[in-house]
């Protein structure tokens, strides 16, 4: 993200960014659409549920105390309360758009990288202690890792390069999805019995509205309606495709055939690859940038299943390895022909590889180990996990008293009303 | 009067029941089921998850007969299922030991006679 | 809506218009997917026809006259026929943009608000029917109520304020849905059999979409890339975030469980009930607008389930609630600060208050008033409402010979050529 | 599409075409959905994959060299290799916005229209086949069409009009189709068994995302927030709402009933209608070509179902036909009045009509020989139709080795462990 | 021991539910079926192709009743479940030799009393 | 020839087949089904709406078998689906009068043997 700002407001910059926060905002019910279609039926909604509740809770999160905590002054750490209720957000000039999009926009970043979370825990972990979790890890995570970054802290003083979030949002997500699924235990029957996607059709479409509203994510990082927004929004466009065709490649040495779940998987991997990168790199090397995330995650993907670790949608396979290669990649591809000012190994500066391997390794084990800290917190409180029993029911019943596709047999309407009602009869 | 249980290939249905039509067979209840037998089972992988299915999609058919028309129905099934490879299904004869139609009350025999049919 | 317009095209200010346009027009399909998902399988592609039929009928009902009749000069009570066919709506500046965009971008809006009626009377009502009511509610009803709000007429005159369309949209449509479903009557089995909603991912999905639309709803109405739709944008993204949360409390006290059709519910409750205020509020202001929609209409849609009345899918609990809450709470809130110009109560201006009251109440007499007098004028000529064995059956295969799902067992080909076919021996 | 380019950057201009870029890569998966609907469940991701691969495939295919073919400089029948590898592609301007964004931008109607040929042969081609098929026609294919009629080519130079594709796209596309369709041969149990939409809401969805893109699709190709744009994008409002009335009541006229596929199909013919006439006609023309097109595509399609010819989901008949009825249309229409210089039939310029015409049969002729060509080159090859076992069960399992809809009953998890896991046990 | 097999309409089974449960009927297993009969077929239109559909939804009870239920069972149903339009249903009764809870292991009458409830 | 009618959890479906393979039983028919017994019942709430959920999903297994493999299907069903917690379900033998395999058209005993398999 560019640091420099001129100061009046610009329409076109305006709306670029207006459009930008929309697509980010509806990447949220897109990863709702996904994660979903990836679990069993009987915890369909409870899924979708753990996406869409960070429209409510971090959304209010960040405009109480989020954006101050990560965009204040602050120190080298963190930011401050100064901004608090969005105390001094108004509509004036923070570069060419109205400080408060400024903050919308960032608002969205931070609903979506909470629920990027919630793909490692699926059907086993307790609704209220999950909503407890982001919330906490909003706070104590997302804010002070966005402020080293974005925030002039101390990674940004290092000269890390991040341009819409490979360490921010997808290392920074996968780290504390790998400590929730680590801590939770796999699902009761994981490794014994066969969970398959209930829906792939779903995953394809929450794939579609995806890589739609990453174009905001990547493109509207720019901040403004410039050349910069058109290299991100193109490299977007590009890596992802070579990610899918390397991807189908790989399915079909390994078992003879192309699969919908795989290109799917390929397109987010390829998207996240990019994310650190998208301003950064010149159009043909964000296609090899997509080209070479492709091995990385497949393979870490069908690791993975063989292990004990039950993180159940990739999170950490997709969105951890994907981001850290995108975040290494961007030190060696970085291009000051196509960015204007930084370079990477290739364009002689080998040093820009350590600092984005020191940025990597600092947000992950931040992450990683403050993580642990709220769950054994939150711990102490109450069972995060739901009981075998609920798990074998499903969590849409259990936890929500709802049924995702419910053709209604066999439900009996209890009447509140005073009625002397066939479900009075029933109970006799 | 018996029960026919005829298991069959889901592609197979509309076949079956043009045979069951000509053979002046106008009653049955048809339920989605999936079967286990000699078939050679798909693999699918999901990610990194790889399964074998053991089961087959398969449709059956209940058809309610009176005792006469039990030969019938069977041949028209048997003929009409039949693929030649493995994986056509069975068919099951069981007693019935008494049938209504639930619109009159009727019984037995005049129960699963089809309005405005003379089987 | 703002009044005062410049005279030249902005190319930003085109761009975010027809963006907005776009994205309105979008909320109708997903308008199609939330009331879809939210009635039994059997009536899914009714309940779609009757959202998407809109985009056939309406709009071709506003091109020919209805944007005339609301945005020609006329009196105080109506435009006149001096635009009809479009004369005279062409390229030319009308504000920032050109007119025949602004035509087109409220065309979007006449669209959704005949659409949202149909969730009143869903899963009974005749198709034919229905759609003569939405032709001719638009223009007697929506073309004059939109005139006396935005086409400078009576309401507009005394001061009253509706960003977006409390009134014009959301309090009107609800008014004719509640005497739609009087009209009506329940469902054959309302009140007896339980009547579950058959897709809640669809409903989910749905709320997404609305939401990403709505943006183009709220923050296009400023109809300029500039601070008022900045800030209607950020308030459109705010205020439903605080329903989610309140709605998720009332539900865990009231039945201890969080309910996902409950939180799509509520960030529509949220978006309706922030839409007449979006530009004209301060963001900690659209945070409190949103809070306090959540109860009333919750209460409400609660309440209405125990009743005889079968709004079924809660068009006056969702949408008159909180439109009415939303544009009377605009009178308390309005902030010259934020936008401008307008304040309301907690501004130094009470009177703003009765006149938001009497607008409400004046656009809801009229709509029902007029759509009970289009109702009964249909029913002389008509049935309105499907045969008790249709409505068993369903009205997809009943009305529309459709099967939403099929598998296509038991369906036998019908051939009309001269083909000695299976389908002939079929009926031997 | 415009040809004077003035030489500098403007923000407005590229949010507008980067916004567009983005909404016409969502026409992708919104594909996948409106085809998958309509096929039988067992071929649904198949028949999702068959749209979403161009994702992959298609973009790296035009990176690499399909757009140096279509639009360097070359002759008037192909482009060059001048631009290979985007070679030259940079962020300098090409018009008002950077080159880089309008090679992109046109990629994204070259994968859209490879995956509309995938809708006359599913259920029953090979993937690897059709994967190498569309890639081939790509580039023998659409890159010299495109040239001709977008790149300065010869039909360029006859001055024929397609302002967003009706030609290039659709017309290529559907004579495409109809060559594979005729070679393929129709499914085993066409015309003797019912072959249903399995999922009508994904249709209708499908369709609305559809629409929504088209904004970008026609409204994009003015290149600029302008004027022009301004028309494309009204047309593209007004059109394929006149289509589904007239539609509606031809369904009425034909069965007494109004269809969901049908409304969807009509709104995707009036789209197709509107295409290449976008930027050139007045808005009431525009509801007169949707209103026109509406008959020829509905017998069309009506009569395709009592052939041999299984063109499946019937591209020919929307997109062939609705092509050649646009294409012609903008003959007759065109209207110097709105679009500044081009005139049809109606405004004196009977000699256009005929241009059409044979620019519509040159690219059909072209399209279908060499389309045949490739396909007998990859039969030589290769089989291109799957076995009568696998369509028997269903391309899902057959070639990708998964299942749409899953309930995981009687999947048993495979173990490539060393575990002595059930799975071993199981083939005892 | 009998299994009494009912196919009713979708549209009937909560009206039967409560007549079973009226009869102390209180254990039986429901599926979604479909059935063809006298009934007059739906046609059904998908843009160029017209389907007549053979089937209409339909919902089977499985009930197994110890022999002095079977009555009461039959009736239950034949009450509840009746419109008087074609298309209501049938019941079939068929002999069941033997019965098992698969939690304990009972067998027969034992087998098909429900906890708790002397039936 | 008995016709064994389990019903079972879905979840623990895999396990009950591991039990028929291991009881060399390769031959069954699965549905989808719903069942009432003494569970109790869980509530759902849609907006203003409260229902009870009289059905709990079950999966349902007809197995042809002949006579002197009743017993072994039997036990290996109770012994893999039992939980111990009410729900667990039921098995029915039916008698059956003749089995047909599609296929080949052989009858009875032959017909439920697999293919290539003696059992
Ligand atoms: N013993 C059995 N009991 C019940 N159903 C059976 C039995 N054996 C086979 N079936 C059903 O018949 C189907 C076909 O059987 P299979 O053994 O594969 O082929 P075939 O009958 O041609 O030898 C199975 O999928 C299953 O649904
Ligand atoms: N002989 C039969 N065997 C099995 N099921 C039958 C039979 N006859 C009818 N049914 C079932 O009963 C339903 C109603 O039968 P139908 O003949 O339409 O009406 P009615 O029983 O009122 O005369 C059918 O849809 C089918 O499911
Ligand atoms: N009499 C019966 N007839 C048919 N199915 C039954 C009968 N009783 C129970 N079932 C089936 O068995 C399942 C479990 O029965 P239930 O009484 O709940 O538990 P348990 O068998 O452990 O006492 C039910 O959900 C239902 O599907």
């Amino acid at each position: 993200m560019p640091t420099t700002v001129p100061s009046a407001l610009s329409g076109a910059d305006i709306v670029w960014v207006l459009v930008s926060a929309g697509l980010v905002l509806l990447m949220t019910p897109a990863l709702a659409l996904f994660y979903g279609g990836l679990v069993r039926a009987k915890n369909m909604l409870n899924t979708m549920m753990m996406s869409f509740v960070a429209l409510g809770v971090s959304l209010v999160t960040w405009v109480t105390v989020g954006y101050s905590l990560a965009f204040g002054t602050g120190s080298a750490w963190i930011g401050d309360f100064s901004m608090a209720f969005l105390d001094g957000v108004d509509l004036e000039a923070r570069g060419t758009v109205p400080h408060l999009l400024f903050m919308a926009y960032q608002g969205t970043f931070f609903v979506i990288t909470a629920a990027l979370i919630s793909g490692a825990v699926v059907e086993r972990i307790r609704f209220g202690p999950y909503v407890a979790f982001i919330a906490l890890w909003g706070l104590f995570v997302y804010a002070p890792v966005c402020h080293w970054v974005w925030g002039g802290g101390w990674i940004a003083s290092l000269g890390a390069l991040d341009f819409a979030g490979g360490a921010v949002v997808h290392v920074n997500a996968a780290a504390a999805a790998w400590v929730l699924a680590r801590t939770l235990g796999p699902r009761t029957d994981y490794g014994r019995l066969a969970l398959l996607p209930h829906h792939v059709p779903f995953v394809v479409l929450g794939a579609g509205l995806l890589w739609f509203g990453w174009f905001g994510f990547n493109g509207g990082s720019a901040l403004a309606a410039d050349r910069l927004a058109v290299l991100a929004f193109v490299n977007t466009l590009l890596a992802p495709s070579a990610t899918i065709l390397v991807w189908m490649l790989l399915d079909t040495v390994r078992t003879g055939r192309v699969t919908a779940v795989g290109a799917a998987t390929a397109a987010v991997v390829g998207l996240v690859a990019i994310t650190p990168a998208a301003g950064l790199v010149s159009p043909v090397s964000a296609l090899a940038i997509g080209a070479i995330a492709a091995a990385p995650s497949h393979f870490a993907l069908v690791w993975r299943a063989r292990t004990r670790l039950d993180d159940s949608l990739d999170v950490f396979a997709a969105h951890g390895v994907g981001g850290i290669v995108g975040a290494l990649l961007v030190g060696v591809f970085a291009d000051p022909a196509w960015n204007g000012s930084y370079d990477g190994l290739l364009h002689g500066n080998p040093s820009q590889l350590a600092v984005q391997a020191l940025s990597i390794a600092a947000v992950f084990l931040y992450s990683a180990t403050v993580s642990a800290l709220i769950v054994f917190a939150l711990r102490r409180i109450t069972s995060i996990r739901v009981s075998p029993r609920q798990e074998a029911q499903g969590l849409d019943v259990a936890l929500h008293g709802e049924e995702a596709y419910s053709d209604g047999e066999g439900a009996v309407l209890v009447l509140e009303s005073s009625n002397p009602a066939p479900a009075v009869r029933a109970a006799a | 009067m018996k029960l026919v249980k005829a298991i069959i290939r889901p592609e197979k249905l509309t076949d079956v029941l043009f045979a069951l039509f000509e053979a002046d067979v106008r009653g049955f209840t048809v339920s989605r089921v999936r079967g286990h037998g000699g078939e050679r089972e798909a693999e699918e992988t999901y990610r990194g998850t790889t399964v074998r299915r053991e089961l087959a999609d398969k449709v059956q058919l209940d058809i309610g007969v009176s005792d006469p028309f039990v030969e019938p129905t069977v041949q028209a099934i048997l003929r009409a299922a039949r693929t030649g490879d493995v994986g056509d299904g069975k068919i099951f004869v069981l007693p019935v030991e008494k049938v209504y139609r639930i619109r009159t009350g009727e019984e037995d025999r005049a129960a699963v006679t089809p309005v405005g049919t003379g089987s």
